[in-house]
């Protein structure tokens, strides 16, 4: 495990400004600011637009379910979409995705039906799928935990001899937890092919990333590692899947893992018990506004002339049918059979649980009586 | 409720108003800030937010951000920062989000927290007041409704105390506060919104005892944070069946008032513990053993233990399965031969 | 040592030779990476030093750097890492150095190894082993001698077992390799040079299962890891005194032998639970409490627990006052009338 | 505790090469390995050998009575001296020290004398002094956990206005515990007057540095909480203290903290118990032995006729009665009582602990009566 260490070239370091392919203006930017990446091609583009449209429309649709009561919480990515979708696109189907509660769109984005991608929202239970089945793992709650999981799977693959890479989503504050400093670190170590992507979208609930941090940058503490480190426009999905889809090929390939700040903001609240007038201002929130990364390729593809009429009214249809699909996910009624909160938690059967699950099937048996009567 | 032991009303009481556990908390930090210089409140989002239960609501704007304010969101940094801060003479109360997510700061709590009085002999004391809401109840998705107590109270060095009423919540937390003992101090989460009449500021109990809350004499069921009400109900629905329920309210988990408790499973002779975190190594089994090893020749049946299951904690939808209630307790009291 | 039941000699079997615990689970670790390619062994020192109690000594020399090697230093890391690991289909066997040092993985081991199984609905399996020297008597400094098994008893989804002789400690570490479900494997260091006659590979009773080292009928005592050798000697001593003493090895922490424990206790009717951890919410507690609630009317006396005091672990030159001994056995036995 | 953030200058660069002002020949160093610090007065130099060459004395000695069984572990510090004195010279009489098992030379030259220094490793009790009557904390054994506690009391130092600044130590191998990054992480957001002193010693117990971190250097790591990093050949000691003392001078002028890497060797084992041939040869050991500090002062200050024949006889004797006060402090005996173990768990005594007490005080009685008959 310590010979990958030898002949390791020295890391990138991030860049003075944010890597940016397309402006807030639609326009693409000058060389220095594109950091020597390449513009996608136009197909991809589309591709990457069509998906953020489908991806915001979901999250909207959830949000607005949530607040009807139909989910026990839900946090939005609405307005991180260029790095949620840059960083699925990014993916081959034999990678993994280790997310965190705030990727559902992600989740979805990567192939996961509606229904199963809000189960944990939902409250029926802790995760609404199988891992394997799509090689994402769980919307880890207990923060940056899932990024020394990312690692560990990447090692085992490699160890294995797999082309697997794993690419695990952190938020801003959770780099503040030490699982995140000993993720990248074990990841630089070892060699693992993973790849971290920081969501920088400058609150942890309410504190703002000034307080959580005082480097340059958070892709700044690649360095530290030994590890390639890349700044970005997280609001340019051009630039978020294209530095993704560079440092997914390097850690495939053996050259390591890479940890990529993407820049972007958190436009709703935190989840829907949040209150975030109580932390920032409305001049703050329309400034993000107006660097929004859906309105930004859209005024790109626009002038480029890729992205037709006929086309974005296609992509709106599928929107709306994505989200009535939600909106059907979410009323349908999911049978629950509280039995089985005994059946998981072990491998090996336990008599004590046993007992405990028959105890909970003669309670529900009588209740059913009762209400019989 | 009816307080057996009433809180005494101390000269400057204001008049008596409807306050929630969470209010009342948030009262005695202000309180306590605004009394001792030293005393520091921090923590993740306990500045402007007010926190995510809103306990420390309104402090930072009027106290200013020296006095309380927004760490880096790390836990082991947190309780081990104010332990550093301790040590040259501050009283900090650190919140931690939920309980769950105390366990990153497991380290600091057991290995030093704990120990450093010990360690130094008595030269170094740790005035620090860790806050955890702790428990279920309120639909949380995983990791937001655990029970850690079991956790802390096998912890020797560490004071554990709950409270499961404003006017405890307001005089436990500042007793805590003053002591210069570190306390694990674990608000019941789905009892913060429940109001009652209270004139603050109140000094109740001390911290440490334990308080009969309804008075009986078949058994006497043992309770805690959020189980309390659970157990008040059992025995409101008892005394319809007949039955003379007794009602401690444990208050203080470490150390364990083993003289309330004594006296009571004496006159009843009969005992069951209340508690929401899974049976197994749970702290229901330090009660049943102590009072066992204390009562046996009083007891006529063996003390029951009325507990979440060994499970993680459901979800949301299936928590209800898994929270002791008032009829469990009924039920289990029927399983003794009377 | 006379075991009851006696191993089971496999067909392979070499003659019998003297071996201590750690050369035992060595054995252990060489025969199950030669086995399974998906056994893998890593954590600190664990690679060429052999880990500071050379229980992986040689394994790195013998199977190369990519089954056994040393991770950086981080608890936390080593823990996350193995579950990673093991969710690609890796056995993953990870080392914490001293138990104390087990602190900083509180979360990945409670939070993550404990439910994802239950999680996933099933879906996720993680077959790790995490061992973890525990306990103390070897004049260890500060954190050096805890004993953390009732912090991971309380905790569902896991499962503890602990051996306490060279035998146990073969077969029981084979059988937590081999366990789809994770186990915290707590070996007892006081007694990892205490050799004994094994032939290797040997198999005993099944992991989870107590086993009766000694039959008696006036008193049981219920020990573990390195206490067991306490409760023989004090058998041994009360057997002088015409007492006849049947010992129980719990050899599993977590699942509990209730069948075992109960027939040997309806046998005796008198029960005593001897461990080194702090008293006050120890693993006793669960012990006496449901050995109380499943055979309370055939109890002559309560159950009774020896157990290290509720401090910290004392420093070297005192920690022989705060060890139970055979002597505080047979003085506690003495509290009862018989 | 924010606004400090603000108006912060950016962090100084770790250089390419360690920081030294004295090479190993003896001879000073050109400018750009001094990278601007100045070597400091000879009077300065005299006393920091003076200190270096105590404090090996006493860590030999108390190896070799360690040896004899006298103590139940020590970790030496032979071969850090230039870090271990470098940093308590920096130091003034109202700043606090973090020390690790480790460090023990440091606290006996910061002041505590050998029998108390020694009391912890003796196995009397797990702290052998009074912390704030030498304003040092105890000696961790839990890797980097101290870090934060150096943070939060320069952090309450800082918010009382009192000009106290913290210095902690930490290993190579501790720099991977997550309580370093996050130590690293609050000192920089808090703008803490502390100095990190990492000793890479280039082994934790049997791991090499390279199986530890990728990272070009740990001052590296610094870049990644914004904070000065400086990377310093650990052997010179002139270097070492003219480093962290421009730290320590910062920290107390409200100008943050910093972190320094010093490189040096760890020449015995990691403790009595432990055999490094298991893990590293004879040519290493070598390699370092020529990089002693101490051998490498002595020829500058010899080079400089600083060092006189006479002077160097007089620290000579010097060391010989530190030499003997060690062996006389570890074998005296000791008076332990054992009832001690009970009287500072709690300041609030508690009932069960007082009868536990009780408990062990009859069994004493009766041990002696028993063997008094
Ligand atoms: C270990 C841990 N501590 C605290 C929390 C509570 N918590 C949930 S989200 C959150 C803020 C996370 O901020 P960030 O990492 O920036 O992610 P974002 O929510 O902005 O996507 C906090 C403090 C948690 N889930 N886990
Ligand atoms: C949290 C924790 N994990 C493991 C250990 C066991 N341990 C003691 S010293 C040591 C190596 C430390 O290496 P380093 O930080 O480089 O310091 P050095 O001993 O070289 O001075 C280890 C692993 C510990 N004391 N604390
Ligand atoms: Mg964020
Ligand atoms: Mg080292």
């Amino acid at each position: 495990m310590s010979d990958s260490v030898v002949g390791s070239q020295l890391p990138v370091r991030p860049t003075e400004k944010p890597i940016c392919l397309i402006a807030a203006d639609g326009k693409r930017t000058s060389p220095d600011l594109a950091a020597g990446f390449e513009l996608p091609a136009s197909d991809i583009l589309l591709s990457l637009y069509r998906r953020m449209v489908l991806g915001r429309r979901f999250d909207v649709q959830v949000t607005a379910v949530t607040r009807q009561g139909r989910l026990a919480t839900y946090p939005s990515a609405v307005g991180q979409e260029a790095c949620e979708i840059g960083a699925v696109a990014a993916l081959g189907d034999d990678d993994w995705l280790f997310p965190t509660y705030r990727d559902t769109m992600a989740v979805m984005t990567r192939g996961v039906a509606p229904a199963d991608a809000l189960r944990q929202f939902r409250g029926d239970w802790h995760m609404g799928f199988d891992p394997y089945e799509h090689r994402i793992s769980v919307q880890a709650t207990p923060l940056a935990t899932q990024a020394l999981h990312a690692v560990g799977l990447a090692t085992a693959a490699k160890l294995k001899g797999d082309n697997v890479v794993a690419l695990t989503f952190l938020g801003d504050g959770s780099t503040s937890e030490g699982d995140a400093h000993e993720a990248f670190n074990f990841a630089a170590v070892w060699q693992a092919p993973v790849v971290f992507v920081i969501q920088n979208n400058q609150y942890a609930i309410s504190v703002p990333i000034t307080k959580q941090s005082h480097a340059r940058t958070l892709a700044d503490k690649a360095i530290g590692y030994g590890m390639p480190g890349y700044y970005v426009d997280g609001n340019d999905v051009a630039a978020m899947y294209t530095v993704i889809s560079a440092a997914v090929v390097n850690a495939r390939e053996g050259r390591g893992p890479a940890l990529i700040e993407g820049l972007t903001y958190r436009v709703e609240a935190h989840t829907n018990s949040d209150d975030p007038t109580r932390y920032r201002d409305r001049d703050e929130e329309d400034a993000w506004a107006a660097l929004d990364p859906i309105a930004r390729l859209e005024r790109h593809l626009r002038g480029t002339g890729d992205l037709t009429e006929q086309l974005s009214a296609e992509i709106a249809n599928e929107a709306e049918t994505l989200a009535a699909n939600v909106r059907e996910a979410v009323n349908a009624e999911t049978e629950l059979d509280p039995l089985e909160i005994f059946d998981h938690v072990y491998v090996i059967p336990r008599e004590t649980l046993a007992e405990q699950r028959d105890y909970l099937a003669r309670e529900l048996a009588s209740a059913e009586q009762e209400s019989d009567r | 409720m009816t307080l057996v032991h009433e809180p005494a009303a101390p000269a400057t009481a204001k008049p008596s108003a409807p306050i929630s556990i969470a209010g009342a908390l948030n009262a005695a930090l202000r309180d306590a800030i605004e009394a001792d210089p030293s005393v520091v409140v921090f923590g993740e989002d306990v500045g402007p937010l007010g926190g995510v239960f809103r306990v420390t609501d309104g402090l930072a704007a009027r106290f200013g951000e020296n006095r309380v304010w927004d760490s880096p969101l790390a836990e082991a940094g947190i309780v081990g920062t104010a332990i550093g801060m301790a040590m040259y003479g501050m009283r900090p109360i650190v919140e931690m989000q939920f309980d769950a997510f105390s366990y990153p700061a497991f380290e600091q709590i057991t290995s030093h927290l704990a120990k450093m009085h010990n360690r130094t002999r008595g030269a170094v004391r740790l005035p620090i007041v860790i806050r955890i809401p702790y428990a279920g109840g309120i639909g949380g998705v995983e990791h937001h409704s655990d029970s850690s107590e079991a956790y802390w109270t096998h912890t020797p060095g560490l004071t554990v105390v709950t409270p499961s009423n404003p006017a405890d919540a307001y005089s436990m937390l500042r007793e805590a506060i003053a002591s210069d003992d570190p306390i694990i101090f674990l608000e019941p989460k789905s009892r913060y919104w429940s109001r009652e009449d209270v004139a603050l500021p109140v000094t109740t109990a001390p911290m440490t005892s334990a308080v009969v809350l309804r008075e009986g004499t078949d058994v006497t069921l043992l309770a805690y944070g959020p189980t309390v009400r659970t157990a008040l109900e059992a025995a409101d629905q008892g005394a319809l069946e007949g039955l003379s329920v007794e009602v401690i309210d444990l208050r203080s988990l470490s150390p364990f008032d083993d003289e309330t408790v004594g006296a009571s499973v004496r006159k009843t002779s009969r005992a069951a513990v209340i508690h929401e975190a899974a049976q197994f190594g749970g702290y229901g089994a330090e009660v049943a053993a102590r009072v066992t090893e204390r009562q046996f020749f009083y007891l006529a049946a063996p003390v029951l233990r009325i507990t979440g299951f060994d499970i993680p904690y459901p979800s949301p939808k299936l928590e209800e399965h898994f929270l002791p209630t008032a009829d469990r307790v009924l039920a289990a009291l029927d399983t003794w031969e009377w």
